[in-house]
């Protein structure tokens, strides 16, 4: 069966179509990497994928529920990480962490969230409120998630490399390609040059007016 | 200079006006402890903050200096491997 | 179970963080109605007329203000699309929220409305009434504004519009609430105000946490 | 001289000053609230027209003209701040504001439980009752819109601007019951020139008065050197003197020889 | 000069693209007035009475609503930084900032307020008060309200707080504005009070300016 | 005479020591670039030396003015982009850049805008409310600027390039490039690598805490 399985979507925002008769099939281990210049779509139609905008028409299927419908159900298995990062300003790293496993039935101990942010470069930053990080630190706190995550079938990626440094970037790409292998699925766009050692599907998403 | 009140039960009746003398009074004595000690209190905080944050500063130095050293191991890994 | 718990432990922990700020409607509500004395001139028997109706456009007012910020955070830090991806159905979790934030806006106005009450000179009987229509129609502001409140997160700058959109729904509300205070002044029984008040509120508890939930979505798109 | 005073603005050295003052103002406001009090209290002469309700005057006097001194000695420190750029004087601002808040507070509450036997009513909306309740709300203000602010400097600042702002306020209380006619009592005690009142009740009133000043100079000096602490906590200086363990230039120096030796 | 002017131009533009917004506070101050009548009852002496007050509490609020708005936009788009960049001093920007906001806000006030002093049965020489003492009065609150905006522009959540800030400062105004509409109503002359209000008011532009842009600076910071 | 001269610069953040003493000395035809990690302060040091943000202490000289006590005679010739574009989201291209022309004494024509705006690929796009371009297209309405403003002596740039394509970051790369031969100033930071024919400068902000 397929993991994510996106029929005819059309999109439309105000009165312009950006874009129109995407059809989208991935299965386990697939990585599809979604291109276009700036305004092309590419957020649009991620949004759309995991359910949090509607498009024109078409539909979304996500390990066989329709996002659209079955929202609770359809988003078991899905991590998605957007141009927001889902972190609150006011609480600390661990305190953010935490909340999101108790939200998304994660098990995970505070060693275990501990690690994860010393993983990442935040030893010592645990527990300060995280809009005293810098934009850098503060993607990171949001990027434990997916170390967090473990049985995750589908990761929805916007952009994740933005701010972050040259040995995270790298990082992220070996995390990526580790999922890949065990089995995940993984759509993401970005501006700069994936160097990720896996077999890539590209859709290019043309700008239309 | 004399005490104005005749015993103590005079004193503490306050001519009738028991209620309000005594209420301001303790309410101010209130108040004003309320302050110092509050003051107090977070000056000791405070301190035992100033502890934990040098404690910490280390603690975020140290990690970067081994992640330093483990990058760095990587690095050279890498640059062996065409070599050998 | 687990995540509607974190939920509301994660708002009281967010709630306290931000203390002062939760002070900020208070006094608000406070000066609102110190306004009204300066305005209206100091005579205690005016005061006294006027005095429940004066707190209750107050503490609407107040309310109102405070309310912008009940989901504006999440949505702008993107936890509010989170947990629309959460397992847990999202009117539930806007449930709790709600409930959250009527328990830290309301229970500082209800410990200083004594001091009001002596400011604009009610009886002990009006201040009664004045706590029973406050009990039961906060929650109802809560719970109505809340819908109000998540048709203009995405818009940035709600308060206003907020207080437009809402201000024409509450009339009802202030009519019946005033009604049973004047009553009370008067020593008459209030009970069908209250009942009145008490149905409104049972209706929108049960029905507004679909139209908030459905009211993100669209903010979301 | 000027350099002399120009030195308080570093922190360490308001610091050392606050820690001399601490103990002097400490001694001197706890025996004159003690002494006042005492003798205000059991030792005046009653009033021949209040009675002795007219005993709360030994605490809402002091805590009434002190709020006001509070808040003007608040304002000049945010001058001083925003002109000079100390950064002491709005350390010393943000010390002294909740202090002059309780002030008004309490002068506030014991007018009110005066004004009960006295006028018959726990509150009027009076001139002068009026602009002393606005005074709270002026602390209030500027307490929150420094606490609101993340960066302390900013903080300081804007507080600063706001604190100026509210000064306007202080005028109007004091002329608010020539102003307009109320029911509180015109000046007996500020009043230039003889003060209108029994000397066996002035005396320990003028004793009360000195107790409060030294008492609100206390309390400011304790948070005052909160305030340079949590603002300084990571200068080599505090760490030195309460930190008790600074590894800290190792640690970073440790880490640039290890990025040299690469 | 031709800086100024596309500032004030610019401003224009952008309040013409959100007319929309711009009448909210409008429709908030009616709605504040309707809610009295409704709290306090029909009877018209005691609407009389207070019906110069309440036209002056509700001007506050609206004002202090709307004017969160005055420097929010050019803060979060970066504009300002631009303007501090720019050859142009400051604080005539934010003069000229000002005057086109009040501009904005305060017409069409003006332009409604017949229709309020009738709801309020206020008589003819009341209305006249009513409409001199808002003259000088709201270019105050205005100037005086833009550095409470700056200093809490780059707060984000300014609403509240900014209303606990201005409000205890309004409270003189309010005072001498609703003695000269009383002093109307009885027949006596009030220019006194316009005096003060006026002597008020050059003292305020004057001064603010250099306050507002340095609160502006230290916002940026 | 120097450019920028900026002399023992301290930054404080909070309670928090970014940076010290930092002496930086720029004349005519040079190229500074800070790089450092996530939250080491490079936003920081850009806004003291522009002026919008003022130092713990220190003094920055732009062509000989003090930035913190002259700033209308020291930001003549001075052009800073920052991570906020400074573009009113409701006016469209057009009239955004007509308005920053006027405050700045920029003389440029309708057509002459129309021109950079074709060039930056916005046709058909300058008279439309800039919130409906996407991040992008915002970001390159921003960038006119430096298309339009002839006669400034010293660029600041906050990470230029993020949220742009790599067509658009070669042509910024060559207009940089080409300010710099005209006898222009820059500063910049970037997370990027720079691919400019050009001698670089670099200043590296350690991250401290
Ligand atoms: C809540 C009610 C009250 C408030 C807010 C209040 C406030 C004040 C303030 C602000 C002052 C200082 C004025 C100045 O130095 O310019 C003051 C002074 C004074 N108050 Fe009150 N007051 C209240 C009630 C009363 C009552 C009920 C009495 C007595 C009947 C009283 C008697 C006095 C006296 C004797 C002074 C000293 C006047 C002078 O020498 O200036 N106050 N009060
Ligand atoms: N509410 C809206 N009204 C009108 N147009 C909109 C709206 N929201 C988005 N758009 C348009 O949709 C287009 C796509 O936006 P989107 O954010 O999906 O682009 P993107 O591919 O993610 O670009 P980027 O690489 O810059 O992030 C943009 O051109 C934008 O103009
Ligand atoms: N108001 C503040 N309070 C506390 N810390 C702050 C504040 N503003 C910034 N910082 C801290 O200052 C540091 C530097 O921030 P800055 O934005 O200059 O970093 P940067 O080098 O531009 O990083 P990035 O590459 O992520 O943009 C960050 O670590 C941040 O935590
Ligand atoms: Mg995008
Ligand atoms: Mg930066």
């Amino acid at each position: 069966m397929s993991v994510l399985l996106a029929q005819q979507l059309v999109c439309e925002k105000s009165d312009r179509q950006l874009f129109s008769d995407i059809n989208i099939e991935l299965s386990s281990g697939q990585l599809l990497y979604v291109t276009g210049e700036n305004g092309a779509g590419k957020t649009s139609l991620l949004r759309i994928l995991v359910g949090l905008s509607a498009p024109a028409t078409g539909k979304v299927h996500i390990n066989g529920f329709d996002i659209h419908k079955d929202m609770p159900s359809a988003s078991q298995g899905l991590l998605y990480f957007g141009h927001k990062q889902g972190i609150s300003q006011l609480l600390s790293a661990l305190e953010n962490l935490q909340f999101w496993c108790q939200q998304h039935d994660v098990k995970a101990t505070e060693e275990a969230i501990n690690g994860v942010l010393a993983e990442l470069g935040l030893t010592g930053l645990e527990d300060i409120a995280v809009k005293n990080l810098s934009a850098g630190q503060q993607r990171r706190v949001a990027l434990a998630k997916l170390w967090l995550q473990q049985d995750a079938s589908l990761w929805v990626l916007d952009e994740p490399f933005t701010a972050l440094d040259v040995h995270l970037i790298a990082e992220l790409e070996a995390k990526i390609t580790l999922f890949l292998k065990s089995g995940g699925t993984v759509v993401m766009t970005s501006h700069q040059k994936l160097s990720i050692d896996y077999p890539i599907s590209n859709l290019h998403l043309d700008y239309s007016w | 200079m004399t005490f104005q009140f005749e015993n103590m039960t005079d004193f503490f009746n306050m001519g009738g006006y028991a209620f309000f003398v005594w209420a301001s009074f303790i309410g101010t004595f209130i108040c004003m402890f309320g302050i110092l000690f509050q003051s107090l209190y977070v000056s000791k905080k405070i301190k035992q903050g100033v502890e934990k944050e040098t404690v910490r500063a280390q603690r975020i130095m140290a990690a970067r200096a081994a992640r330093k050293i483990k990058q760095q191991a990587k690095i050279k890994e890498v640059s062996n491997e065409p070599k050998t | 179970m687990v995540a509607l718990k974190s939920v509301f432990l994660k708002d009281l922990a967010l709630a306290y963080r931000q203390r002062a700020e939760l002070m900020q409607p208070l006094m608000f509500f406070v000066l609102v109605i110190t306004l009204f004395p300066l305005a209206i001139g100091p005579s205690p028997e005016t005061l006294q007329r006027i005095g429940g109706g004066v707190i209750w456009v107050a503490a609407i007012l107040s309310l109102l203000l405070g309310m912008e910020r009940m989901f504006r955070d999440d949505f702008a830090d993107g936890s509010l699309e989170q947990y629309m991806l959460s397992p847990t159905p999202l009117y539930m979790i806007v449930v709790v929220k709600v409930f959250t934030h009527w328990l830290m806006h309301i229970v500082p106005l209800f410990l200083i409305s004594p001091l009001l009450a002596l400011f604009l000179h009610l009886t002990f009987d009006m201040y009664v009434a004045l706590m029973l229509t406050l009990l039961l129609g906060t929650p109802l502001i809560s719970f109505v504004g809340a819908i109000g409140v998540a048709l203009t997160v995405g818009l940035h700058r709600g308060g206003v519009l907020l207080a437009l959109l809402l201000i024409p729904i509450f009339i009802p509300l202030l009519i019946f609430a005033t009604s049973a205070i004047e009553s009370a002044s008067m020593l008459l029984p209030y009970h069908p105000q209250l009942a009145i008040i008490a149905a409104l509120l049972l209706f929108s508890v049960a029905l507004s946490p679909m139209a908030i939930a459905y009211s993100l979505k669209v903010s979301q798109n | 001289m000027w350099k002399w005073i120009n030195s308080f603005a570093k922190p360490e050295k308001a610091y050392w000053l606050c820690d001399v003052l601490q103990n002097w103002f400490a001694v001197v406001a706890t025996a004159s609230l003690v002494i006042g009090i005492v003798w205000g209290l059991g030792f005046a002469p009653s009033d021949y027209q209040q009675g002795d309700s007219f005993r709360i005057i030994y605490i809402h006097v002091p805590s009434a003209i002190l709020a006001m001194g509070a808040y003007v000695a608040m304002a000049i420190a945010a001058l001083v701040g925003v002109v000079w750029q100390w950064r002491t004087a709005f350390m010393f601002m943000i010390a002294i504001a909740p202090v002059g808040a309780v002030m008004t507070f309490i002068s506030l509450f014991t007018g009110s439980f005066w004004g009960k036997p006295m006028w018959g009513t726990w509150w009027i909306w009076d001139a002068r009752l009026t602009s002393q309740l606005i005074l709270l709300f002026l602390y209030l203000g500027v307490i929150s819109l420094y606490t609101a602010f993340e960066d302390k400097q900013q903080a300081g600042k804007a507080a600063g601007v706001m604190a100026m702002v509210g000064v306007i306020n202080i005028p109007i209380i004091h002329f608010s019951v020539e102003w307009w006619n109320t029911l509180h009592q015109g000046a007996t005690i500020t009043k230039i020139g003889k003060p209108s009142i029994a000397l066996e009740m002035y005396w320990p009133l003028l004793i009360c008065i000195v107790g409060f000043a030294t008492f609100i100079g206390w309390v400011t000096i304790v948070r005052m050197k909160n305030e340079i602490i949590m603002r300084d906590l990571h200068r080599p200086w505090v760490a030195k003197r309460f930190g008790g363990l600074v590894d800290l230039e190792a640690a970073v120096a440790n880490e640039k020889d290890m990025k040299g030796g690469q």
